[in-house]
């Protein structure tokens, strides 16, 4: 009985009885939220565009960032090493499509992912090399005070970051929708031979994919570096992307930043309010059954399209 | 020139359907267990043993389980972890609470146990398909570890929140426990690791298996001939998450002895499990074993072999060259032949057949 | 047309089925039977709702309206792997066999309902689970010699061309032993050869196992020749229905073929 | 096809290579003693500090002193990623090494010490495990073979309410306190509460238990619920990236520093360094100083790096778990050297290793001779008590360095020590031990 009213009556009380906290816990959850979508982008984009889930999503995340943190620390300002970063990361997508996409082309899903996972070992291990296994501090410049406005408190570097993934949602957007390569990568998403056979260069696809998923993956790398420190755990984020993947769709840039939001928003809430009766840090497989359950109803997805059955 | 299958004809059917229609096969399976049995425990010192070939053995058990369901049935599971914690917790808990009951008998409930719990997280996979039923696998990863770890029941309340394995004897001989010898853990792990491959490929040969591919390749056409969907793929997930269930005990029980809920973490278990047999060759009993095999051999080659030869360089630099190395011959290995170590098996076997006359 | 062949009873009773699939319609008040040992065929242009109707008779599709009586029983709402249960089997326009599987296997796929061994004896393989297998086994080799299919035993069908791959699906519906077996578009895509060996197989499992067959098909000639009663379909709704030669007379017929435009 | 002829190749001389490989060295009259570190991964930054303290002063015994009462020491490290499959791995390897076998194992991982723990007296090969592990093993009426002094989580614990009630200005201030513990979702993280439980029932501080679930990247609705629960005090169980996210949020939600307090595995500098000026005041637990202020760190830059201060700095002296490697070297180098004074200026078994252990006698004039005084405190050992119920000291980050920010407070063992034996209890009996007498 006082489990079930833990359970069904109490949270609901408390949210009524201070709105405002509860209203700090929701824009919490969309912080966090854009961060979860900032690393599920990058795995939208190249599954869009090359049918491969890319298990390096969060390795790339690393490396990206140890390249940034690797430059700043040579003593390059930080314009020099973003676009050193940049280049490092556009390096990459050639190698990767050099070396791996086009030897495994037209191969199963399973094992273009399974051939990332050797990517993954590849890369830690490089950028171990290249920049130790040490934490970095990560200072970009973006402000990091707190101010209370009606009694939430607000986070102008969790504020900063939320502005960053809009823009950077917005431009990706653009890019599809207007850029003649966009509308190419477009293509190639919905049909591979279909795109081949209107001259669109594949191989040109993947490397432009890639590199903007490197972008992508320095973008968070900033985000989540200037959070915790650069270091090997940012690879961990990437788990942190696949509820959001599962709930979103792999192949919607929208389904990443909405799925994000949901499953951001949906933690938080689960946590401060659920996660007490049931011993807390449920987060962790709250967003997984919080996907599982919005999949019963509708196992395409939220962006994906009805699949129609048919023989 | 030895290994010719002219000549042999086949008179039955029955000689037809075996395992390995062709004798020189048949003598070269038959000389590995031999030589499992026989020679392996005698030439092998401790290290190799416990460091090596028990978490081998064990970890191959788990991976045919998921080949059954992945590679088999066509239901991708990033749970095995989970699965496998469901028979080491299960195990534990009957174990201490009723020290009278054999510690086999115990580990085949624990599988059970396990099945029940992937029956539960296969429900979904009647409406969710692909990529995306990982999805309710993933929720039963966090969700059991989470519970194991949360609910103090599950390891008796004890303090420090780890199970650990007690002493238990099979035929006199104590095959739990820190006493255990290393020889007695691999007998059992061996045993069960070939009474499961056996039965696993059984299973496959047979109706059950036939439905599970049947579902894997062409749902709809294995539902309009009369094939069950529900039944066989929850009967998939039930097999599965018995041989993970049974691995997980052994995990605990044979290998480490003691553990908490982060020995089946999913970066740890779960993946590396499904590496095994998209490496050694989905839908094929045999690749699970020689994926488990690259997968943990691999790794403890690449670490001994430069000091063996005289090259001693620093730990972690070591270390990430390792990494390169190891991610790279993956992706090198999948250009080479992307269907696994088991179609790499049998592409040499047909080169063989034909040599030393290619032509 | 051999003479000795007995029509029987209807089997199959198609009763003012309608279906719609987000407002179009894809059949509507379609009705016809089909009796024992007969073979029916349904023939339309493109779209007529062939596939669909045969999707609904193995109960793939639920229809909107209308009932579906088979063998004396009316049928409700029922799950698609029922169908096979009652007798019923079926190939695809579009191939459909299990593309990982060998031919042997993909066929003895077809006699899994026939199959009865629990799990336990499964796991050993062994005793009745074998003397099972091994029975089966030698059906399924008896429909490989029918088909003249011995070669490719062991092929994984993926591999093999497209007039094979249609002649394995044919022995996995075979291996089944159904009462009825639909067939869609068995002849699609053929040469000549192959279509007459296709016709030849399909007369024989009519002839030697007395199945009936109700198959979709887009030569005239080889509908003509082969079966013995057409259903004319045309935009979802049935055209005509008799003897093709009944139907080769039929105004309607001849005007959808030639295509005049449709009001 | 070439290719593919290459990689066949390849696979059959990894096999063959395997074959040959456990070929064994000879050796000279050494002590060995193996290394399980962690110098990649997730936790790197806090295992590479612990080896180099830990090889440093190994290297320092032998070139200053050549060795323990003339026994060289040798040691080999193998990485184990904080991964407890590897460390296994790593541990067979290294057991029979050396002439004597390995002295002792430091398995620096909670997961692999538990793995080792039965093991242990089969083996026979002791298990230092310094302020981590099983707490329970402090009994050493069951857990012959396992010592973690000079203090366990569970005394850590108890000396962080007595830290509050100094600082709040007597036991009975506690009464009405809210403190919170924010742990890490593990064995490890949740080692605290029953303490923490048991205390704040005896003093009526309101308790709050807050779990962060693996690996703790985020935090936020933890750092919500902490920020309307408005605590006074709090205390965290934290390990690798979680520290220094929790150090951050802190910080962002404006909490007073110094009233958040981490236990000894949450007070390193890679922890506060990520969080740049908002670390400033954070306090953490620890049993000995931080920084290079004490004799044996001048020997170090004599000896291991022939006076080039910069490079020692370079590799992490000073920093607060190279300290503690250090430290951790010098218990297990007195322990062979206790064990020596009994059995004779040779190497080592671990059986005498596990005699020098349970008599070791580090008093402050030892310490002193070592250029360790007041760095950490004496300790000694007994049968009965593996842990020795070592004082822990509080520690705080000024924004550029830690320094120590109280006594040296002993715990409450009166609280601690049953709840150790009736744990030891227990263990012993679902594994069949039956207790030795002390």
């Amino acid at each position: 009985m006082e489990f079930l009213n833990a359970v069904f009556v109490a949270p609901f009380l408390d949210i009524a009885d201070s709105p405002v906290f509860f209203a700090e816990v929701v824009i919490g959850g969309l912080m966090s939220g854009v961060m979860y979508s900032l690393v599920a982008l990058g795995f939208v984009l190249i599954f869009k565009a090359s049918g491969v889930f890319n298990y390096a999503q969060g390795a790339m995340v690393l490396f990206a960032a140890l390249t940034l943190v690797g430059a700043m620390e040579k003593g390059a300002p930080l314009w020099l090493a973003l676009l050193i970063a940049l280049g490092v990361m556009v390096a990459l997508a050639f190698a990767v499509e050099r070396f791996m996409l086009r030897k495994l082309i037209n191969q199963e899903g399973i094992i273009l992912f399974m051939a990332t996972i050797g990517l993954n070992f590849v890369l830690e291990g490089a950028g171990q090399i290249a920049f130790g296994s040490d934490v970095k501090r990560l200072d970009v410049g973006l402000p990091d005070n707190s101010f209370e406005v009606g009694g939430i408190l607000f986070n102008t570097f969790d504020l900063s970051a939320a502005f960053i993934g809009a823009a950077m949602v917005t431009t990706l957007a653009l890019f599809f929708q207007f850029t003649p390569m966009g509308r190419a990568l477009r293509a190639v998403a919905d049909d591979h031979q279909a795109a081949l056979s209107v001259g669109i260069p594949l191989k040109t696809i993947w490397v432009v994919v890639w590199s903007v998923a490197g972008a992508v993956a320095l973008v968070a790398g900033i985000m989540w570096g200037a959070k915790a420190g650069v270091q090997f755990s940012l690879v961990l984020i990437a788990l942190k992307a696949l509820p959001v993947l599962i709930l979103g769709g792999f192949t919607s840039v929208p389904g990443a930043i909405v799925g994000g939001l949901i499953i951001g928003v949906g933690e938080k809430v689960a946590e401060v309010y659920w996660g007490p009766t049931f011993g807390g840090a449920i987060e962790g497989w709250f967003a997984y059954m919080l996907a599982l359950a919005f999949l019963l109803f509708r196992p395409q997805g939220l962006f994906g399209e009805k699949i129609i059955e048919r023989v | 020139m030895f290994y010719r299958e002219a000549g042999q004809f086949k008179t039955s059917y029955n000689k037809d359907q075996a395992v390995f229609p062709i004798i020189q096969d048949r003598w070269f399976i038959a000389a590995v267990i031999i030589g499992a049995y026989a020679v392996v425990p005698f030439a092998a010192d401790e290290y190799w043993l416990q460091a090596v070939i028990i978490p081998f053995l064990i970890l191959a058990l788990a991976a045919i389980g998921l080949n059954l369901l992945t590679g088999y049935a066509g239901q991708v599971s990033l749970g095995t972890g989970a699965f496998m914690a469901v028979g080491a917790y299960a195990c534990y808990k009957m174990t201490t609470n009723i020290p009278d009951l054999n510690v086999v008998v115990a580990f085949l409930i624990s599988g059970v146990m396990a099945a029940a719990v992937g029956i539960v997280f296969g429900l979904p996979s009647l409406r969710i398909k692909g990529f995306y039923l990982a999805v309710a696998t993933l929720a039963a990863q966090f969700f059991i570890l989470w519970l194991f770890n949360k609910v103090g029941w599950f390891y008796n309340d004890n303090p420090s929140g780890t199970i650990t394995a007690p002493p238990r004897e099979l035929f006199g001989i104590t095959i739990t426990g820190p006493q255990a010898t290393a020889e007695a853990r691999y007998f059992v792990s061996l045993t069960f690791l070939v009474v499961g491959a056996i039965v696993a490929k059984n299973l496959v040969r047979g109706r059950i298996g036939r439905s599970w591919m049947a579902i894997r390749d062409m749902d709809i056409a294995a539902e309009i001939i009369g094939i069950r969907p529900l039944q066989t793929k929850l009967m998939a997930f039930a097999i599965s998450s018995f041989y993970c269930g049974v691995a997980g005990a052994l995990y605990i029980f044979v290998w480490l002895g003691s553990a908490e809920t982060e020995a089946f973490d999913l970066l740890q278990v779960s993946f590396p499990i499904l590496f095994m047999i998209i490496i050694g060759g989905l839908g094929s009993i045999m690749g699970s074993i020689m994926g488990a095999a690259f997968i943990t051999l691999m790794p403890i080659f690449l670490t001994n072999f430069p000091p063996m030869i005289g090259i001693h360089l620093a730990t972690d630099l070591q270390k990430h060259l390792e990494e390169i190395i190891f991610g790279g011959m993956i992706v090198a290995f999948l250009i080479v032949e992307p269907h696994g170590l088991a179609r790499l098996w049998q592409i040499a076997k047909e080169k063989l057949r034909l040599w030393p006359f290619p032509y | 047309m051999p003479a000795t062949r007995n029509i029987g009873d209807v089997l199959l009773d198609v009763d003012g089925i309608s279906i719609s699939f987000g407002g179009v319609k894809a059949l509507s008040d379609v009705s016809f039977d089909v009796r024992e040992h007969e073979i029916l065929a349904i023939i339309g242009p493109n779209g007529a709702g062939k596939s669909s109707m045969l999707n609904c008779i193995n109960g793939f599709y639920h229809p909107q309206e209308g009932t579906i009586t088979f063998k004396g029983k009316p049928r409700h709402q029922m799950q698609t792997h029922e169908a096979a249960l009652q007798g019923i089997a079926r190939t695809f326009q579009n191939i459909a066999l299990f593309k990982g599987m060998s031919t042997l296997d993909n066929i003895m796929t077809g006699r899994n309902l026939k199959m009865k061994k629990n799990l336990f004896w499964q796991m050993l393989y062994f005793g009745p689970a074998l003397k099972e297998e091994l029975e089966h086994r030698a059906v399924v080799e008896e429909i490989i010699d029918f088909l003249e299919i011995e070669a490719i035993r062991k092929t994984p069908v993926g591999k093999l061309p497209y007039g094979l791959q249609k002649r394995v699906e044919l022995g996995r519906a075979l291996a089944a032993e159904p009462d009825l077996l639909l067939l869609d578009e068995p002849m699609a895509g053929m040469n000549i050869e192959e279509k007459q060996d296709m016709c030849r197989f399909i007369l024989d499992v009519n002839d030697e196992f007395g199945t009936t067959i109700v198959l979709i098909e887009h030569d005239m000639s080889v509908v003509m020749d082969i079966s013995d009663r057409v259903v004319v379909l045309d935009y979802g709704k049935k055209l005509a229905y008799g003897t093709p030669d009944e139907v080769r007379a039929n105004q309607d017929v001849i005007d959808a073929y030639l295509g005049v435009a449709h009001e | 096809m070439k290719f593919r002829t290459l990689f066949l190749g390849l696979l059959g001389a990894v096999v063959a290579v395997t074959g040959v490989m456990s070929m064994k060295a000879a050796y000279a009259a050494e002590q060995f003693i193996p290394m399980l570190v962690y110098r990649t991964g997730p936790y790197a930054p806090s295992g590479i500090p612990v080896a180099n303290g830990f090889r440093d002063y190994y290297t320092l015994v032998n070139k200053r002193d050549g060795g323990i009462n003339g026994v060289k020491i040798t040691f080999e490290e193998c990485e184990t990623k904080y991964n407890t499959k590897q460390g296994v791995e790593c541990y067979e390897k290294l057991k029979n090494k050396g002439p004597t076998g390995a002295s002792l194992v430091n398995p620096y991982s909670t997961g692999i010490t538990y793995q080792l723990i039965p093991k242990s007296e089969v083996d026979g090969v002791p298990i230092l495990s310094m302020g981590y592990g099983r707490t329970s093993a402090a009994d050493g009426r069951v857990f012959k073979w396992v010592f973690n002094f000079p203090a366990t989580y569970w005394s850590q614990a108890s000396a962080f309410v007595k830290y509050v009630s100094r600082q709040e200005g007597g036991w009975d201030k506690l009464k009405g306190k809210k403190i919170l513990h924010l742990y890490h979702n593990s064995a490890y993280g949740k080692e605290a509460n029953a303490t923490l439980t048991a205390l704040a029932k005896r003093y009526g501080i309101k308790l709050t238990l807050l779990a962060v679930d693996h690996p703790g990247q985020e935090q936020k609705a933890q750092w919500l619920q902490i920020r309307r629960k408005k605590p006074d005090w709090i205390f965290m169980s934290g390990w690798g990236v979680m520290n220094s996210v929790a150090i951050k949020e802190a910080a962002s939600i404006n909490f007073p520093m110094d009233h958040f307090v981490g236990n000894w595995w949450s007070g390193s500098d890679a922890d506060v360094i990520p969080a740049g000026a908002g670390a400033k005041g954070y306090k953490s637990a620890t049993f000995h100083g931080a920084g290079t202020g004490w004799g044996v760190h001048n020997d170090i830059v004599q000896n291991v790096y022939g006076g080039d201060k910069a490079k020692a700095m370079e590799n992490k002296m000073g920093e607060v778990l190279y300290n503690r490697g250090m430290v951790n070297a010098m218990f297990g180098v007195e322990a062979i050297r206790t064990a020596m004074g009994k059995y004779g200026n040779k190497p080592m078994t671990g059986a005498q290793v596990r005699w020098g252990l349970e008599n070791l006698n580090v008093t402050k004039a030892h310490l002193k001779a070592l250029g360790m005084e007041g760095f950490t405190q004496p300790v000694k050992v007994s049968c009965a008590d593996h842990e020795t119920g070592g004082s822990v000291m509080f520690q705080q980050w000024d924004g550029s360095k830690w320094s120590f920010s109280s006594k040296w407070l002993p715990p409450l063992r009166d609280i601690v020590r049953p709840m150790i034996e009736s744990d030891a209890a227990m263990y012993a009996k679902e594994n069949k031990i039956t207790p030795r007498k002390c």
